[in-house]
């Protein structure tokens, strides 16, 4: 049987589609969480996707860390066993849950910025990039206006240590992100959170690049390998 | 006398037949007053006039333009595609596979002047609307815009305000933005221009139209509350010139909530699949007046108002207020009774405020032949009572006088031939700089990064290339694609030749993707109706389209005027930004502005 | 040098989504008795030299021209103490 | 219904590109003197009832749990006098 994957959909979520196409393309079963049910449904891993939850008010991600859904979702990730992948708006809600450290804010040009970005994976043995090879460079899809990332030195300094840095930006850093950090996990590896966008990197026809796609494959392969799934 | 103090009801007005009115304040002519007294044969409320006052505003009524506008409908060329024509929110068309698309571009110039940000926003909030109107999931946008000179200081501020602003807006909608333009010239200075483009995607059974059948229907408002926004918006804001006088009083800006908006597209698009309204029509410029007597025209006539049920977010509000509010982010439906429960609960689902604000009425047949009956009550005091035909459909229709500009044949005259020649290679090397280095000419990458283009998965050929490109559904590989276009300058020159230039650059445009044209939108920006030579342009900018529509075959399916560009007498150059929509069989086919490989031949086509 | 505070809110007439959005939050997360949330701005200005009655001219036209947007904004200076 | 005041800023080692573009335009926009600018949001949040120490807390677990983000942010609650 095929992993089954959640994709959240909180008011205001815009890449809830996409994501879930991304992970059909993947192999693997999208199914649609939403977020006023405190149900999982019974899923192997979720993505929260990107958009504009309760329209970024107040802070992105601190008004959609409180759903419902919310509640069943965050000590199950943060036991180690339920692998989520927080993309843009989903890495900032996985802040605000205090899943991963840090926080998100303004862009340095205080501007949205839409552009294609190369990231390098830095840490190709989470749940979520098993299939990279450390060190690859990707082209994926970078859209955000409070994309930099910050926590304080101590923080950064383990995050360093400890293999924790999963992607980084090359090329120029478009947002003032600390030691150009694009994404992180936590220290079981099953949580993962970046800016940019994989999901819109999985089809040459729309994408500037097929290469986010292994974000998706990852899963199911970190799935066969038989990890702990909502052990 | 009324029981609530100073309210202004039908009883009122028959008492005091004599009360001085400052319909001239709201934007009225006399002789439109008198109209307004004659179909009523009393003076009007207060209430009543706001809505004849909003309804009659250049803006809603296109009262200037009409008569030139019904050549894209009489001129329009034979075409099986299009399904809903001119006069709706917007044009649909048959794109094949039993889906259709609805497109339309409009204006919000004078509010993007006052305040850049929120202007822009709610711009695009309501060319938004206009498509969710119909039936149809919005599934991108695109703006043609234009400013004063670069380094002009205003410019430093309208600019960057109205790119976040429509950045802001769209991007937290969700839309992709797959295109525009921007240029730059002198007489945009206090004129900047905003033209929103919006297209949506419905299958054939899905179009919704603006109308209220069925006595005993439930009238209900759904989205955010009503506030103080831009009160008097409608006929003072979006038709009258700005001078001194009227920028020092600020009107009251409208502000968006993209997120309630992204909210009330996923109610509303649940509402349509559950088929849970008979008629539909978003809050536009003249809000609940706009929405309820163009529902009511729509449907058997007749309508009953309890305006005191509409939700304020500012309780001070009077009935007269309300009915020219122009908050954002809502809507109006006519709900059958037995499906009442079931469309507040989708509602709530998706945290959207939902009120029964009345019910649609029969009438008799003198008041059909009157124009319907529309009663509006304010606890429980009638302070409308009108036919809704007579300010939805039955407005004012101006045949302004207009005329060729004595200084056109000097301004032609003018021409390129009397301009000196590079003469040495640094010339000519300074020459193409300047050019390649003008603000239109030049990279719009600071523009254009700051809207997601990504956004649904399904952009397929956006910035930088000359058009847009959508697929438009996941079982299939059709797709549309989307130009605009517009030059002032041309069409300065010639409005006729200008305006068809515009719509072949457009249409050229689509086609160059490998996509069919097939139908053409338009907004229409000039300076003052009143005068008679902006009128001329006006004249013949529209009947150059619409010959140019008819010999390519592409009709016309909506569009937007915006009239008073102007500062003082000086008009902008007359501005008609044309939109072209094509579709694509299979969009793995569409070719880009780019050469593709290397080796490859380059032709030159054309004289 | 001296601190000055220029708070910037919405004008009362205005709409304030983020606040609506923070007071429909508060019930969902156990807050009672919360009305109406508006949300504004804060600015911790630090000028130079002794702070008198020309220097808070010059912040105040700061703040008209820059740190508030006066067609929907209301904004208010004051000395820190 | 009584009005209390949420300040919310940055903390002091946390980058506040906001504030320093405004320090930046300062001079070029002929606005001498200025040094530090730094931006944070201001909430003003209506409680029912009176404001007791009670209540001061409530409000101070919102700020906490919601108005602020503690990881980079410090807040400060008072009565609107
Ligand atoms: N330039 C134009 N070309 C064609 N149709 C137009 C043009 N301007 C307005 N219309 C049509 O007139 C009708 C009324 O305009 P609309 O913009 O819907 O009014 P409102 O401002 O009330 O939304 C619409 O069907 C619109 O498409």
């Amino acid at each position: 049987m095929t992993a089954r994957v959640g994709v959240v959909t909180f008011p205001g979520s815009l890449d809830d589609k996409d994501a879930a196409r991304a992970v059909a393309l993947a192999g693997a079963e999208p199914v649609s969480l939403w977020h006023a049910d405190a149900d999982l449904k019974g899923v192997d891993a979720v993505v929260l996707p990107g958009g504009f939850s309760y329209g970024d008010y107040l802070r992105c991600g601190a008004i959609a860390r409180f759903a419902p859904l919310m509640s069943e979702l965050v000590p199950a990730a943060r036991s180690g066993a339920l692998p989520v992948l927080g993309i843009c708006n989903g890495f900032q809600i996985l802040c605000e849950s205090h899943l991963l450290p840090g926080a998100l804010t303004r862009n340095a040009s205080l501007r949205f910025v839409n552009r294609d970005q190369v990231l390098r994976v830095e840490n190709a043995g989470t749940a979520w990039t098993g299939d990279y090879t450390e060190g690859r460079e990707i082209l994926v899809v970078l859209k955000s206006g409070e994309g930099s990332y910050v926590a304080d030195e101590a923080t950064l300094d383990e995050l360093e240590a400890t293999g924790r840095v999963v992607v980084r930006y090359v090329g120029g850093n478009p947002n003032g992100s600390r030691r150009d950090i694009a994404g992180i996990t936590n220290e079981h590896g099953n949580v993962v959170g970046l800016m940019p966008h994989p999901e819109h990197a999985v089809e040459a026809l729309t994408g500037p690049s097929t290469e986010g796609l292994g974000f998706f494959t990852s899963i199911l392969s970190h799935m066969a390998a038989g990890s702990p799934v909502n052990a | 006398m009324s029981e609530v103090p100073g309210l202004d009801t039908v009883a009122v007005a028959h008492e005091n037949p004599d009360t001085p009115q400052p319909y001239a304040e709201l934007g009225m002519a006399k002789d439109e007053y008198e109209r307004v007294r004659e179909i009523l044969g009393r003076r009007p409320t207060s209430a009543e006039l706001a809505i004849y006052s909003v309804m009659w505003s250049e803006h809603c009524s296109y009262k200037s333009s009409k008569v030139h506008l019904r050549q894209f409908g009489e001129k329009a060329p034979e075409n099986d595609a299009l399904l809903v024509g001119m006069g709706e929110n917007a044009g649909v068309v048959d794109v094949g596979d039993g889906r259709a698309v609805t497109f339309k571009i409009e204006s919000h110039n004078h509010p993007s002047y006052v305040e850049p940000h929120q202007g822009a926003a709610t711009g695009v909030g309501g060319i938004v609307r206009d498509i969710l109107t119909m039936g149809a999931r919005p599934v991108a946008v695109m703006d043609a815009l234009r400013f004063g000179p670069a380094d002009a200081d205003d410019t430093k501020r309208v600019l960057p305000g109205v790119v976040s602003g429509i950045s802001f807006y769209g991007n937290c909608l969700g839309l992709p933005n797959i295109g525009g333009e921007i240029g730059f010239g002198a007489g945009y200075i206090g004129n900047p221009l905003v033209n929103a483009l919006c297209v949506g995607v419905m299958k054939h059974e899905d179009i919704k139209l603006a109308q209220a059948p069925g006595p005993g229907n439930k009238v209900v408002l759904f989205g955010s509350t009503t506030g103080p926004d831009g009160i008097g918006g409608a006929s003072v804001l979006a038709s009258a010139t700005f001078d001194d006088e009227s920028h020092a009083k600020r009107p009251s800006v409208q502000v968006g909530d993209p997120f309630m908006e992204k909210l009330l597209i996923e109610c509303s698009l649940e509402l349509f699949e559950k088929d849970m309204v008979v008629g539909i029509q978003d809050l536009g410029a003249a809000g609940v007046s706009c929405a309820t007597t163009e529902l009511a025209a729509g449907g058997t006539g007749g309508m009953n108002i309890q305006l005191d049920r509409v939700p304020l977010r500012d309780h001070r509000l009077t009935p007269e207020e309300i009915l020219m509010s122009e908050s954002q982010e809502r809507m109006m439906a006519i709900v059958e009774p037995s499906k009442m429960e079931e469309f507040l609960a989708v509602c709530d689902k998706w945290q959207i405020l939902a009120t029964e604000i009345g019910e649609v009425t029969d009438v008799t047949a003198e008041e059909a032949a009157r124009g319907g009956r529309l009663v509006m009550t304010w606890h429980g005091e009638t302070v409308v009572d009108m036919p809704p035909r007579t300010a939805s459909d039955e407005g004012p229709v101006y045949e302004r006088p207009y005329a060729r500009p004595a200084s056109q044949d000097a301004l032609q005259a003018d021409d390129a031939a009397g301009l000196a020649r590079p003469g040495t290679d640094a010339e000519l090397r300074d020459q193409l700089l300047r050019v390649l280095g003008a603000p239109g000419v030049g990279d719009p990458t600071w523009v254009t990064q700051q809207y997601d283009s990504y956004v649904r998965g399904d952009t397929v050929v956006s910035t930088p290339h000359d058009a847009g490109m959508i697929r438009i559904a996941d079982d299939s590989h059709r797709g549309v694609a989307l130009s605009t276009d517009g030059n002032g300058r041309f069409t300065r020159l010639d409005p006729y030749a200008g305006t068809q230039l515009a719509y072949a650059e457009a249409y050229r445009n689509v086609a160059a993707t490998g996509a069919r044209p097939l139908a053409v939108t338009n907004c229409l920006n000039f300076g003052s109706p009143e005068d008679p030579g902006v009128m001329w342009q006006f004249a013949e900018s529209t009947r150059g389209l619409a010959d140019a529509c008819l010999q390519l075959g592409t009709p016309v399916t909506g569009g937007n005027v915006s009239f008073y560009n102007q500062t003082g007498d000086v008009a902008i150059n007359p501005t008609p930004v044309i939109g072209v929509l094509g579709v694509i069989d299979d969009v793995r086919s569409r070719l880009r502005t780019a050469f593709g490989s290397e080796g490859a031949r380059v032709f030159l086509l054309g004289e | 040098m001296a601190r000055v505070v220029v708070d910037v809110m919405l004008k009362p007439e205005i709409l304030d989504p983020q606040g609506q959005a923070i007071a429909g939050a508060c019930p969902r997360l156990g807050f009672e008795g919360i009305g109406q949330v508006r949300q504004g701005k804060r600015f911790e200005v630090e000028v130079e030299g002794e702070v008198d009655d020309a220097r808070l001219a010059d912040v105040r036209r700061l703040a008209e021209t820059l740190l508030a947007n006066t067609v929907i904004e209301d904004f208010e200076v004051r000395v820190e103490a």
